[in-house]
């Protein structure tokens, strides 16, 4: 059974999400959903050590062998994603169920948990992939799943915010398929490690330039790069709690690892740098989504608002890292991958607790929630940490990463930048602390004394909570395998 | 010369950007919609114009012919077209929902109904 | 000799099934109203199908093509008249009646603007009947 | 003459799209926006890309405007000029086409048998297919085995489109408050009620034609299933939505089109069963020819009976909005 991991990681979850469908019960498909993610997270840890010990592994469908069947390659990158994506949404899922049904209503439960699925199969397939147009394929898959979940809301504005992101979505997967194209005229095959092997002949020519440009500017739509990023709080702040926590922690890493996967594996990083001026591109582009991110996060009042924000701003950090382009800089973009996706879900699971309690969540409403809410409230707070890079959370881990690459390259003005930066977000994580702890609470809320947050959705933020403090300190585990699949990507011994 | 081997590929260009200029400049919602389709319609158009073989007939193999059109674009784009009619039906759900909920299906109205105008 | 008279007549045919359709095609064009506009279309386009179809049909010899061009044929017998019947019957259902006085301004309009207007862009006045 | 037929078709295609842009009739834009699938399968055909033709001409000439003329029914028809973006479309526009005329100029000519595109993994299908698949269809062995994941992945679009438009309007209505009145249930609609009638059972068989036949010529599950579904969408439009849900059940639609991804999934299991490879059929029968002919008959048929599945469920609750949304009177 050890040999067909790869394929088990994406096909549980995808046959799992008509059998769900079927069983038509809301707990019971909620209870399954948990255990089919469970289920994918025992995959993807032994698939992690699988490739860990012994190297790529690579799984052919059908039985076809490469170029003319699809193949699934697992490296220490996809490996690393997939154990992201698995571990964050066993813990979303796990603290779905009360505040699933306290904003969606009885009978969309089941669907939303098959929709669900289908999300998260989606992500899995597009991270597992060794085929260009299979990425295509299950990039539509979770795209869709994710625009019906979205608007799935509670406030009119997500039927809009779902409209939006679908037309901007399909854009962008448009683009991908042109890139798909040309890259297939050019050289017969959709492969990723054959296209590797088979641009280098014909890389000077215009339509592998295209071929790369459109592509680029297709995952950027998706990733919400800087100045293509304007969907993205608006379909942050008017999706159901638990999908945006989902969304925040898996969707937008998956397509920041479809960049790293295209620039540097299928196009090459010499070419990638070289095509277009990209190194600096990435790094002002990065810099600009962490400035302007963070300063409009500042003025947010609607707190899940501040926090889609501060995901555009901390995407940049992410760009900047695969912009310095060195083991080290590639190594900072994959750290600061989980520890965004842990410390985003972590905030927005203990802001979905907040939803069900006071049934909002702006900074008006959070008011003296330190004393009312305590758990939840410190959630909040060490999530803030963390998002601010304080040392002790895994957030400075990869902070400290990402300005020692830009130091050791000679960008010696980029640490300093990332720094401010850094500054920046503690501002608005100041004002959540502050609106929580030091503010009376608002006179006409105090009647009914909240409580604190349902149990179920408790305890997995807290274990998210724990796990930022955990690898804030111990960091064998990140570090080496980042380590692994940045020096793999670019080149050096696997 | 030039003209003659690529004016097939130009054509197609030029189809795909007026569906996109439509996404782009329409403000009413079901306009997009058939702009997206057409943008992508044409896509289709362009990777099928990549399959042809001079002379070729359709990949369905016989005893009278020897050269076939490339049978790998027209699996993709079956696959494309799928996806295709699955993102509008989705997307036509949504905008009935919007009707519903703002009244309206032009973008102003609709920004103008949040208050983000 | 046979295969020659076959070819001659199917050319016949499928000439004048040319011919029906590019008539139908001015007369849907030409024509000042609604529903002549809709005689043109929907009559020239019955007869010039199944010209069309049943040439095809004499030079398609026996086999499975010929099978598959007859049941077309029948499909069309149905489907063509029926369409032509249920736009009309839309039409009619809809208060749109032949032009009188009122309408002649339009109708120069139209003409004016000439081939780029569709013909039911205007007239059929609602997109209830799907 | 090709190349009269293929600038025929281009430019009847570039026409229509000019127009589809610049008028304001919504209506009249459904309507072309068919045409133009209908034109554009009509090239994909002189390409000798048949099973693309046929899947186009049933989805982007059938299905799609049909849904688009329900939605126009609820929406109207008159669509508000609003020129405020057009400069910012102008520009986007201007630098994604400049960008791809240029790419354009180092391909390959259209047409040439020596493009890459022909030489590497292609002909591998056209050689070996007959001998390692046994079916002539190349498109359906290239579909259907070879590539067999990525229509697994299409199937689960279609399930999913399927889940979004019946988790955003199908679910809530379920209470239904009046039965639905269709209008062609009229006596003085005869004509109409009578053609339909006959010719339904002919669509149904056709399409199991198309479902069966796929090895062979064009067709396949997808199309199909779109057949099928377009079967009963023909009924409800002739006989009334409540008179199709007499004979099919809703829940039961709903649970086939999880029936059919199901299918083709556990096929694929079959084939780790089998001891080799997921979607690897050359188990399921004694020799391998035998084991991928049955394989590719079984995930066709889960393909045909998710998509019709699908395909009635949007239409059922696009039509069920349809006669809700009548009693109130349109704004525009």
């Amino acid at each position: 059974m050890l040999t067909h991991l790869p394929i088990l990681q994406v096909i549980l979850p995808l046959v799992a999400a008509p059998s769900c469908m079927i069983l038509q019960r809301s707990r019971l498909s909620w209870l399954f959903t948990v255990l089919v993610s469970l289920a994918a997270f025992v995959v993807s840890a032994l698939l992690l050590q699988q490739v860990m010990a012994e190297g790529v592994i690579r799984y052919s469908l059908g039985g076809w062998d490469a170029p003319w069947g699809i193949e699934y390659r697992i490296d220490a990158l996809n490996a690393w994603v997939l154990f992201i994506v698995t571990a964050v949404s066993t813990a979303v899922i796990a603290a779905a169920r009360t505040s699933i049904e306290a904003e969606l209503g009885a009978s969309r439960q089941t669907v939303f948990y098959t929709l669900y699925l289908l999300c998260f199969a989606g992500l899995l397939g597009i991270v597992a992939t060794g085929d260009v147009f299979n990425v295509f394929v299950f990039l539509e898959i979770s795209s869709l799943s994710t625009y019906a979940l979205i608007a799935m809301g509670r406030d009119r504005r997500a039927l809009w915010s779902a409209f939006q992101y679908l037309v901007l979505g399909t854009i962008g997967a448009t683009f991908i398929l042109i890139g798909i194209g040309f890259l297939y005229m050019m050289t017969g095959t959709l492969n990723m490690l054959d296209l590797a092997e088979r641009l280098p002949a014909v890389e000077s020519s215009t339509a592998v330039l295209a071929a790369f440009a459109f592509i680029l500017v297709g995952i950027c739509l998706k990733l919400a790069l800087f100045p293509l990023h304007l969907w993205l709080p608006n379909a942050y702040s008017n999706a159901p709690s638990i999908v945006t926590a989902f969304l925040a922690a898996t969707a937008t890493k998956v397509a920041l690892y479809l960049l790293v996967r295209f620039t540097v594996t299928v196009f090459g990083i010499d070419f990638s740098l070289s095509a277009l001026p990209l190194q600096s591109l990435f790094i002002l582009l990065g810099l600009a989504g962490v400035f302007v991110g963070s300063a409009v996060a500042i003025y947010q009042s609607n707190i899940k608002r501040m926090l889609a924000y501060s995901s555009v701003a901390q995407i940049g950090y992410m760009i900047i890292g695969i912009g310095i382009s060195t083991v080290v800089g590639l190594q900072a973009t994959l750290l600061h991958l989980f520890n965004h996706a842990l410390m985003k879900a972590a905030l927005f699971l203990a802001l979905a607790g907040v939803a069900y309690r006071i049934g909002g969540c702006s900074l008006e409403q959070i008011r003296g929630l330190g004393r009312s809410m305590p758990w939840t409230m410190g959630a909040i707070a060490i999530g803030g940490a963390s998002l601010v890079g304080m040392p002790l959370t895994a957030g400075f881990i990869s902070k400290w990463y990402l300005i020692a690459a830009s130091i050791d390259s000679g960008f010696w003005p980029l640490a300093l930048l990332i720094v401010a930066g850094s500054l920046l977000s503690a501002v608005y994580v100041w004002r959540l602390v502050e609106a929580g702890y030091l503010r009376e609470p608002q006179s006409g809320q105090l009647a009914a004394e909240p409580g604190e947050a349902p149990l179920g959705l408790l305890i997995p933020t807290w274990i998210l909570v724990l796990a930022n403090l955990y690898f804030g300190v111990e960091t064998s585990l990140p570090v080496s395998v980042t380590e692994m699949a940045a020096t793999y990507l670019l080149g050096g011994a696997p | 010369m030039l003209l003659s081997a690529l004016y097939n590929y130009w054509v197609v260009i030029l189809l795909m950007m007026t569906g996109l200029y439509m996404v782009i400049a329409q403000g009413n919602l079901i306009k997009k919609v058939i702009g997206l389709n057409i943008f992508q319609t044409s896509v289709f158009i362009f990777y099928i114009s990549v399959g042809k073989v001079a002379g070729g007939s359709a990949p369905i193999l016989s005893q009278l012919t020897t050269v076939y059109s490339n049978p790998l674009p027209h699996v993709l784009i079956l696959t494309a077209i799928v996806v295709g009619i699955a993102t509008t039906a989705l997307a036509l759900a949504l905008i009935l929902r919007i009707r519903q909920a703002y009244g309206s299906v032009e973008e102003q109205d609709i920004l103008a109904g949040d208050g983000q105008c | 000799m046979i295969d020659s008279v076959l070819a001659i007549l199917s050319a016949v045919m499928l000439g004048l099934g040319g011919f029906f359709m590019v008539s139908g095609a001015i007369g849907l064009l030409r024509f000042p109203d609604f529903y002549s506009r809709m005689h043109a279309a929907s009559m020239t386009d019955t007869l010039g199908s199944y010209l069309v179809v049943g040439g095809l049909m004499l030079t398609a010899g026996w086999g499975l093509p010929l099978f598959k061009l007859a049941l077309i044929l029948v499909f069309i017998f149905f489907t063509s008249p029926t369409a032509g019947h249920a736009l009309a019957k839309s039409a009619q259902h809809c208060d749109l009646r032949l032009p009188g006085g009122g309408a002649s301004t339009k109708k120069a309009d139209n003409e004016i603007s000439g081939s780029a207007q569709g013909p039911d862009s205007r007239d059929v006045v609602s997109a209830d009947r799907v | 003459m090709e190349l009269i037929l293929d600038i025929a078709l281009l430019s009847l295609l570039l026409v229509t799209a000019v127009y589809i842009a610049w008028t304001r009739d919504l209506f009249a834009a459904v309507i072309l926006a068919g045409i133009y699938g209908l034109l554009s399968a009509s090239f994909f055909m002189s390409m000798g890309a048949v099973d693309v033709a046929f899947t186009e001409a049933a989805v982007g000439a059938g299905i799609s405007p049909l849904l688009m003329l329900s939605t126009l029914a609820i929406c109207g028809r008159a669509q508000r000029a609003n020129p405020q973006r057009a400069l910012l479309a102008l520009l986007t526009v201007g630098v994604v086409g400049a960008l791809l005329i240029t790419a354009t100029l180092e391909m390959p000519a259209f047409g040439s048998p020596d493009a890459p595109a022909h030489l590497h993994v292609a002909p591998r299908y056209i050689a070996d297919s007959m001998r390692e698949i046994g079916i002539p269809n190349v498109v359906t062995s290239v579909l259907a085995s070879y590539r067999a994941f990525d229509t697994l992945g299409e199937v689960v679009v279609i399930f999913t489109a399927g889940l979004g438009v019946l988790s955003l309007l199908g679910l809530r209505g379920d209470v239904r408050e009046e039965p639905i009145h269709s209008p062609m249930a009229e006596p003085s609609h005869l004509v109409l009620r009578v053609v339909g009638k006959v010719l339904i059972p002919p669509i149904l068989l056709f399409a199991l034609y198309v479902q069966f036949h796929g090895e062979y010529g064009p067709g396949g599950g997808f199309q199909a299933g779109v057949i099928f579904a377009v079967g009963f969408i023909l009924y409800s439009l002739v006989f009334g939505l409540e008179a199709v849900e007499k004979i099919v059940n809703r829940a039961l639609v709903q649970a086939l089109a999880a029936v059919g991804v199901l299918i083709y999934g556990t096929v694929g299991l079959l084939g780790i069963v089998s001891g080799r490879n997921y979607l690897d059929y050359s188990g399921l029968a004694g020799d391998s020819v035998a084991g991928q002919h049955l394989g590719i008959i079984a995930i066709e048929l889960g393909v045909g009976i998710t998509v019709a599945s699908v395909m009635m469920i949007v239409f059922f609750v696009f039509s069920a909005q349809l006669a809700r949304g009548r009693a109130v009177p349109h704004a525009s």
